[in-house]
């Protein structure tokens, strides 16, 4: 009896102190608050950017920081659970008092966050998926984007490749989505392009998030009769249906986006007529920067493999950029400042740099480039080359 | 002809989630919400196997299974045990909390990343027709034969050995039993082992038919349709349930919207609440238990 | 009374004030200043948490009415919070309407909602009536989705702060006050519910079915009105909720929410309004404990990853620690502690439960 | 003190049971069961017989409740506080109230299931043998045990105890819900198979009569204390037994309920 | 007797599950009178009960209360006619108090709607208060008043019972059904139980039926007897001439008791 009173004192007291302890009190380094899903549903896209972040800024503190100050990263797992991502943001920023904000996490958690970062006043910066209120021609004032993806900017160069690539044959597509809204909204707009430039679009499937088997999705894509597929949704959707077309004996190629498991996935599949494209560059490339994050990777042992580190990675490269512009002491203000105005050299990560202006504060131009695997090198070849893609 | 292959394979696939539920459900009425979760860790036992102890495909599923029979007993002596005789809904808590934890627990040691045990075993996913038009791949295959034989060994034990025998004894009245000397926490252990090799060989096949990630706890989701339709306390309900909630999915998947076919499962369950709630196969009395 | 050694009642009316002694009223009073300073002295984070703990309450007190008063089993309560919160979108972008529309529409939709959750009441319960308000909600949330993907709201539907008036509803401390005395509206609503005619019925129907009756409460009518106050409440707090938060999305009401809710009134203790409070302030904040515990633990960057997974399971495996230790709920552990602090310096404790 | 010459089997010396850890249901309950004995132990609903009865049997941990005083010997074994199908391994077999069965098994799975796995060598013939005690048993022997009548299911029951080759069979309540008819043929067989198997036996029963007419000896049990102990003729024939447990004292010679004590005023609470 | 009948009981027969329990039981109650129902074990005491109460419809016959059937009633329809009863396994509502328990009797009286409780407002607060003194009486009668707040699981077993008659006295009711109000009770008890039942019939002139096992209490307080066995009526009238008619002595006194 004695025990389970004292059990529950020490877990009550417990209770209370926790929530005075002075969570980071020094002043000197610059602030930066991520919300990062790194445990909850649908994280596996979103966990590495941590892993980067850590590293990237790890270095960047071991030699000296930025103007002399270091740069700490006070991260936050959202679960992926969009009233936690506003709890935490709120904490970021009215506790912590963050001069930026990063979220990297499904589209259900923009709503909340951008909430507190308005509310504020604080920008935010969007690692992994992003809102389309960061395009031009208005740009929203705290709103950032550096990540790959940009909604009817991927499929403006996938679906004319899938054109082009099947030039002299016929060509009947079938699409696909998941029912998230980032993911439904792309397609639809690939199913009006396509239709715009004369493409038959046999079929159009919009799976459930929870699907457990992909079969029947892919037993009506093969039935349309689809010589071409284009998927566009979470990394495990894309090949899965991929997989299951594969398993029903369909013929056709397919062209899916490439998420950060792109690369090491091509090497497994080993199939000649799947394509992914994407904005950043495969280690294939073998970059002075690839080099570095691979060193880096193995150096600080990262839970994810190097090859999914580059979409942080090059977030990190932006997020150094930009402080590297703000005069101390930083504040929110001075960092959206600097953010208005920022061109970030790539280092050969992507096939241009990023800029942001005042009206657009995703990228003036998109670069896409496409892979697929060769089994005669029996390697990752490039299937077509940077393309540039105008954002207006 | 090809969504019959698929609906048998799905039925199949979640009779194998399904039953493990039910075990568990008639030897000590406890609603296991984690079921799914238990399906995950049967294919992350196999990952992990192929990955560091051997690379045939054979002794992996063996030595994963043992994982997996282990893990259940585990789950039972160092958390159902004590929730003997707790309310309904605090031990339908509880096996939420379980789920969370072992959620938890795949993040930490596996990551949130895709993996393909295939792949470390070394064997491809290859495909069959069966007929003109049907195809069905290996692990299909597997899905549907393991599932048969599940069954046949299930039943021929409940029916013929002195522990199916007790088994049933346990269920029916656990004062009475242990008053005839039956040590009732073997027997839950029990159902809670073989409910965890059942839905963690559904999860191993899964993780080599598809692939493995912690979303696919989501699958799990689908026992509660389809053991309510097939009838709570019902083992041979089960395959029936299985294929009504199966076909109620293609169904909704081909011919309403695809979105539909996530709610699509819960209707059915709905409606057989509401014209036959015990089940198609389960016993009347059975509402009056719970 | 100057010397009197117990208070004693003078009247039957006397006898059913909430609080009864002067000790009490003194404890009330210190509690009362405690909440209205609070957000003084508080940092804006924990304003946050307070609201939330606030407006949790509202669900998780409508919840101990229905399962642990009247002993209806339901896994559908996100299900409730979600159609206050839908209501409330819907209106908001469809007919710009304001919050004294959007409020008792919820409460309506909510009041509609309660009798089809509770029809099945009617026919079963345990189990099966929990799977069955489990399958409720997955068909509201559905219907959520739909209406989502069909208006092409790609983030979720984001909704402008009320406005009374003139005054627009925005400031964390307004926010505070305004969801504390909602708790406190329906802490006090509920109170009374479980002291008067209602609540018995309910109470005799959760202990005994077949006696409720036959004193004469109709079994089916007192169900249902269960199931209709519970769910009115929880959709006034989705609705409140939604505009906390600004934002309503599918993601918001999964089964986990449902979970939290259950979790709330069964550590609390179930049959008790003090559990449902005691209950909601420590499952809303337990993460965030969590986290800070993780924070404090200074784990080197590299491992932090792990961190979060440890943190995640661990919200799991404290749920069940408190399942296995203390079946009784916090509001056993409470008990405990006050019949100690009762009792000082005597050790003998009393003859109670 | 031995009776009939038998040594020991059970001795439960001042036990006190408490429910909740609060409420005491015995206080102090002394008896001893000798080997090869039929031993009664009467009372009334709720004065503490069940309770007795569980703590030996090892069912108080279900309601909550623990031995908390005194100790419960079998065989020289301290069992109190032991898991109930630990007890049953012991030796102490148990025939519960109302005929309990497996319904939904056969009779023939119902006998097979009771088989205690440590006493593997109980063959079928043990079955066959013990089962010609109860021929209407032997008639239905396929069926399931749902389907059988109220004396049937306790025929069952008893048989399925005797198949864990118990040394100490507590039989609860054998008479409840039965007619005085069948009571008699159970009890009769009851001291017939304790002469022919040669099992100690222990009744607890409300139904005096039919308790003591084959019993040894008997305990009497009120309050939670044993009120009276005696061998069965000595209780048959003890007045206050006779007119409160047997109700055969002649109307003349006893209290009617009509007069009873005066009704005592209390004051209302409040005016 | 010439006693205006109060309730009156037509042919009834009641199966469940195939199986027959009750056929073609008729008898008559009469106003003010304290009827006993007694027989073996499973003779259908408790069921004939259920039937009046409405918790079993009978499958066929008739029970007439003021002119209306009550064979097809619910259970709260028959109580709203003005029956209650008292359950044979104690069954109160064992999370609330003597008061609460008591209370809940009254539930048919009180008015109050949810809406008027929630807020607590005048209407519910002057029913409390005014229901409160009725259940206060019924405290004062039973000797109830030092178990008034106590919670109703931890009183003895006797004392359970007597809240158990309580409730069912709170709701005021024309006929009292009461289900072995003294099973398990001793000496005292028992003698305690019987002072009630007697100032309820003469204090409060209330028509009882009274399902009991002890014969002694039946003969001392019954004013007639009906003996039910397997399902049919064997014997009906005076204490006296029904213990000694031979048909009950052999069907369920035994005849044993008389021979030793």
């Amino acid at each position: 009896m004695l025990k389970k009173g004292l059990f529950g004192m020490v877990l009550s007291v417990a209770l209370v102190a926790m929530f005075f302890v002075p969570a980071y009190a020094a002043p000197e380094p610059y602030l930066v608050g991520a919300a990062i899903s790194i445990t909850g549903p649908g994280s596996e896209p979103l966990a590495p950017i941590k892993d980067a972040l850590d590293i990237y800024f790890k270095d960047v503190n071991a030699k000296g920081g930025i103007n002399g100050h270091p740069v700490k990263l006070l991260i936050e797992d959202t679960m992926n659970e969009p009233s936690r991502a506003a709890t935490q943001a709120r904490q970021l920023v009215t506790q912590n008092k963050v001069s930026l904000l990063i979220l990297a996490g499904l589209s259900s958690l923009y709503a909340p966050v951008v909430q507190v970062a308005e509310q504020y006043n604080v920008p935010l910066l969007f690692l992994g998926v992003c809102p389309p209120e960061t395009y031009p021609p208005k740009a929203d004032p705290n709103q950032f984007c550096s990540t790959a993806f940009g909604m009817k900017f991927d499929s403006s160069f996938a679906v004319p490749f899938i054109h082009e690539q099947s030039k002299g044959s016929s060509l009947k597509l079938a699409l696909e989505a998941m029912n998230v809204p980032l993911s439904r909204n792309e397609i639809d707009w690939a199913e009006q392009l396509a239709k715009s430039m004369g493409i038959e679009v046999v079929d159009k499937e919009v799976t459930p998030p929870p699907t457990a088997d992909f079969t029947p999705f892919a037993t009506k894509m093969k039935s349309s009769g689809a010589t071409w597929a284009y998927s566009y949704g979470p990394w495990g959707m894309e090949v899965r249906t991929f997989e299951a077309l594969r398993k029903l004996g369909w013929k056709g190629k397919y062209l899916a986006y490439g998420h950060i498991q792109a690369e090491d996935e091509l090497k497994r599949l080993k199939d000649d007529d799947f394509y992914v494209y994407g904005t950043n560059a495969f280690f294939t490339d073998n970059t002075q920067a690839h080099q570095r994050i691979k060193a880096m990777s193995e150096k600080e042992k990262t839970v994810y493999p190097y090859t999914q580190l580059t979409d942080g990675w090059i977030g990190a490269t932006v997020i150094e950029e930009v402080l590297k512009k703000v005069p101390w002491p930083a504040t929110p203000d001075k960092v959206r400042e600097s953010m208005n105005q920022v061109k970030v050299d790539t280092q050969g990560l992507k096939g241009g740099p990023i800029v942001w202006t005042k009206t657009n504060h995703y990228r003036t131009t998109g670069y896409y480039r496409a892979y697929k695997w060769d089994s005669k090198k029996n390697a990752v070849v490039i299937a077509k080359d940077w393309t540039a893609i105008e954002v207006k | 002809m090809q969504i019959i292959v698929n609906t048998v394979v799905l039925a199949s696939l979640y009779s194998l989630i399904g039953c493990g539920f039910v075990l568990i459900y008639r030897a000590s009425r406890v609603v296991n919400l984690a079921q799914g979760e238990l399906m995950a860790m049967g294919g992350y036992f196999l990952f992990t196997v192929a990955m560091g102890l051997f690379k045939e495909p054979i002794p992996s599923f063996l030595v994963a299974s043992v994982f997996s029979v282990g893990l259940g007993f585990i789950i039972y002596f160092f958390l159902m045990r004590f929730m003997a005789g707790e309310s309904v809904f605090a031990a339908i808590l509880s096996t939420i909390a379980l789920g969370i934890l072992l959620r938890g627990l795949i993040t930490l040691i596996w990551t949130s990343q895709l993996w393909h045990p295939l792949e470390k075993m070394g064997i491809t996913n290859a495909s069959h027709t069966l007929v003109k038009d049907a195809v069905i791949s290996t692990f299909g295959i597997v899905t549907v034969l393991s599932a048969f034989f599940i069954y046949l060994a299930l039943f021929l034990c409940l029916k013929f050995t002195r522990w199916g025998l007790r088994m049933q004894a346990v269920g029916e009245n656990p004062l009475l039993a242990s008053r005839r000397g039956i040590k009732l926490h073997n027997y839950y252990a029990l159902s809670w082992g073989v409910a965890a090799f059942t839905g963690g060989f559904a999860g191993m096949i899964q993780s080599c038919d598809a692939i493995l990630e912690p979303g696919m706890v989501a699958i799990g989701l689908k026992t509660f349709p389809v053991v309510l339709v097939g009838g709570l306390d019902s083992l041979a309900g089960v395959i029936p349930g299985a294929f009504v909630v199966a076909i109620a999915e293609v169904i909704a998947i081909n011919y309403i919207s695809p979105q539909a076919s996530e709610a699509a499962p819960f209707v059915v369950l709905l409606i057989m609440l509401l014209i036959r709630p015990w089940g198609l196969f389960g016993t009347k009395e059975e509402l009056e238990r719970v | 009374m100057a010397f009197a050694s117990g208070y004693f009642k003078t009247s039957y009316k006397a006898d059913l004030s909430l609080v009864e002694t002067r000790t009490r009223w003194l404890f009330l009073a210190i509690l009362i200043i405690g909440l209205i300073c609070f957000p003084f002295i508080a940092s804006p984070f924990l304003l946050d948490l307070a609201s939330q703990v606030c407006l949790s309450l509202i669900g998780a007190v409508a919840l101990m009415l229905l399962t642990g008063y009247a002993g209806q089993i339901s896994l559908g309560h996100a299900g409730f919070i979600a159609a206050g919160a839908y209501v409330t979108a819907i209106l908001f972008k469809e007919f710009n309407a304001p919050i004294w529309v959007t409020l008792p529409a919820s409460g309506l939709v909510g009041a509609i909602l309660g009798i089809i959750f509770g029809l099945p009441s009617l026919r079963l319960k345990g189990v099966y009536l929990a799977l069955s308000t489990l399958a409720m909600h997955f068909i509201v949330v559905y219907m959520g989705a739909e209406y989502e993907s069909r208006r092409g709201f790609a983030t979720g539907i984001v909704i402008k702060p009320p406005s009374i008036g003139p005054f627009i509803i925005r400031d964390p401390l307004v926010w505070y006050f305004l969801a504390l005395i909602a708790a406190v509206a329906a802490l006090l609503f509920s109170i009374n519910l479980v002291r008067s005619r209602s609540g018995r019925a309910w109470v005799a129907i959760r202990d005994r079915e077949v006696v409720a009756e036959a004193i004469g409460v109709k079994v089916p009518l007192y169900k249902l009105s269960a199931f209709v106050t519970g769910a009115v409440m929880t959709s006034i707090s989705g609705c409140l909720f939604a505009y906390y938060r600004g934002f309503v999305s599918v993601e918001a009401y999964s089964l986990f929410l449902t979970i939290q809710y259950v979790a709330m009134i069964i550590i609390g203790g179930l049959g008790t309004i003090l559990g449902a409070v005691l209950g909601t302030i420590f499952v809303v904040l337990l993460p965030y404990t969590i986290d800070a515990v993780g924070r404090a633990l200074q784990v080197p960057a590299r491992l932090t990853t792990y961190m979060f997974a440890i943190q995640y399971a661990s919200f799991g495996l404290i749920m069940i620690i408190f399942l296995v230790v203390e079946p009784g709920g916090l509001v056993a552990v409470w008990n405990r502690i006050r019949n100690y602090f009762i009792l000082w310096p005597f050790k003998r404790r009393p003859m109670g439960r | 003190m031995t009776r009939n010459g038998g040594e020991g089997l059970l001795n439960v010396e001042n036990m006190g049971v408490v429910y909740n850890n609060v409420s005491a249901a015995t206080h102090g309950v002394s008896l001893k069961v000798y080997k090869n004995e039929i031993v009664a132990l009467l009372g009334t609903n709720g004065a503490g017989k069940s309770s007795a009865l569980k703590a030996i049997s090892g069912f108080l941990g279900i309601d909550n409740a623990r031995v908390v005083e005194g100790f419960i010997e079998f065989k020289g074994e301290r069992i109190q506080n032991q898991p109930p199908h630990a007890i049953t391994l012991k030796g102490i077999a148990l025939v519960p109230e109302w005929g309990k069965v497996f319904e939904n098994l056969t009779v023939e799975e119902n006998l097979e299931v009771c088989v205690p796995a440590a006493k593997r060598q109980v063959k079928k013939q043990d079955i066959a043998q013990l089962l010609e005690y109860f021929p209407p048993l032997q008639k239905a022997k396929k069926r399931l045990a749902g389907y059988l009548s109220g004396g049937e299911r306790q025929m069952l029951s008893i048989s399925t105890a005797l198949l864990c080759k118990p040394d100490l069979l507590l039989v609860d309540e054998l008479s409840l819900g039965l007619a005085p008819v069948i009571v008699d043929e159970l009890m009769g067989l009851l001291k017939i198979i304790r002469d022919e198997q040669g099992v100690t036996i222990l009744l607890v029963e409300q139904n005096a009569l039919a308790a003591l007419g084959i019993a040894d000896y008997g305990y009497v049990i009120e309050n939670g204390r044993i009120v009276f102990a005696g061998t069965a003729g000595t209780l048959l024939s003890h007045k206050d037994i006779q007119e409160f447990y047997l109700g055969q004292a002649d109307r003349e010679s006893r209290t009617s309920y009509r007069d009873v004590k005066q009704y005592r005023r209390t004051r209302r609470w409040y005016g | 007797m010439d006693k205006p009948i109060d309730l009156s009981i037509k042919a009834i027969s009641l199966a469940i599950g195939g199986l027959k329990i009750l056929s073609g039981i008729s008898f008559d109650v009469y106003k003010g009178e304290l009827l006993a129902l007694i027989g073996p074990n499973g003779a259908g005491k408790t069921s004939l009960l259920n039937c009046i109460s409405g918790i079993y419809n009978p499958t066929g016959g008739e029970i007439l209360f003021n002119g209306m059937d009550l064979a097809r009633r619910t259970s709260h329809e028959v109580a709203e006619a003005g029956i209650a009863r008292t359950f044979q396994l104690t069954e109160l509502f064992k999370h609330m108090n003597v008061l609460q328990n008591l209370l809940s009797g009254r539930h048919l009286k009180m008015k109050s709607g949810l809406l008027s409780n929630g807020f607590f407002w005048g209407k519910t607060i002057k029913e409390e208060v005014e229901h409160r003194q009725a259940v206060e009486k019924i405290i004062e009668f039973l000797e109830l008043g030092k178990y008034r707040k106590t919670e109703s699981a931890g009183l003895p077993y006797g004392t359970q019972k007597i809240v158990g008659l309580g409730r069912a006295l709170a709701m005021e009711p024309q006929l009292l059904l009461l289900d072995e109000p003294s099973a398990g009770m001793n000496r005292q008890e028992k003698e305690d139980i019987a002072r009630f039942i007697l100032r309820i019939k003469h204090e409060m002139g209330l028509t009882i039926i009274w399902v009991e096992h002890d014969m002694q209490l039946v003969g001392d307080l019954a004013d007639r007897i009906v003996v039910l066995n397997f399902g049919t009526k064997i014997a009906e009238g005076k204490p006296d001439q029904v213990l000694s008619d031979p048909t009950v002595i052999e069907s369920y006194l035994g005849t044993r008791a008389g021979a030793k």
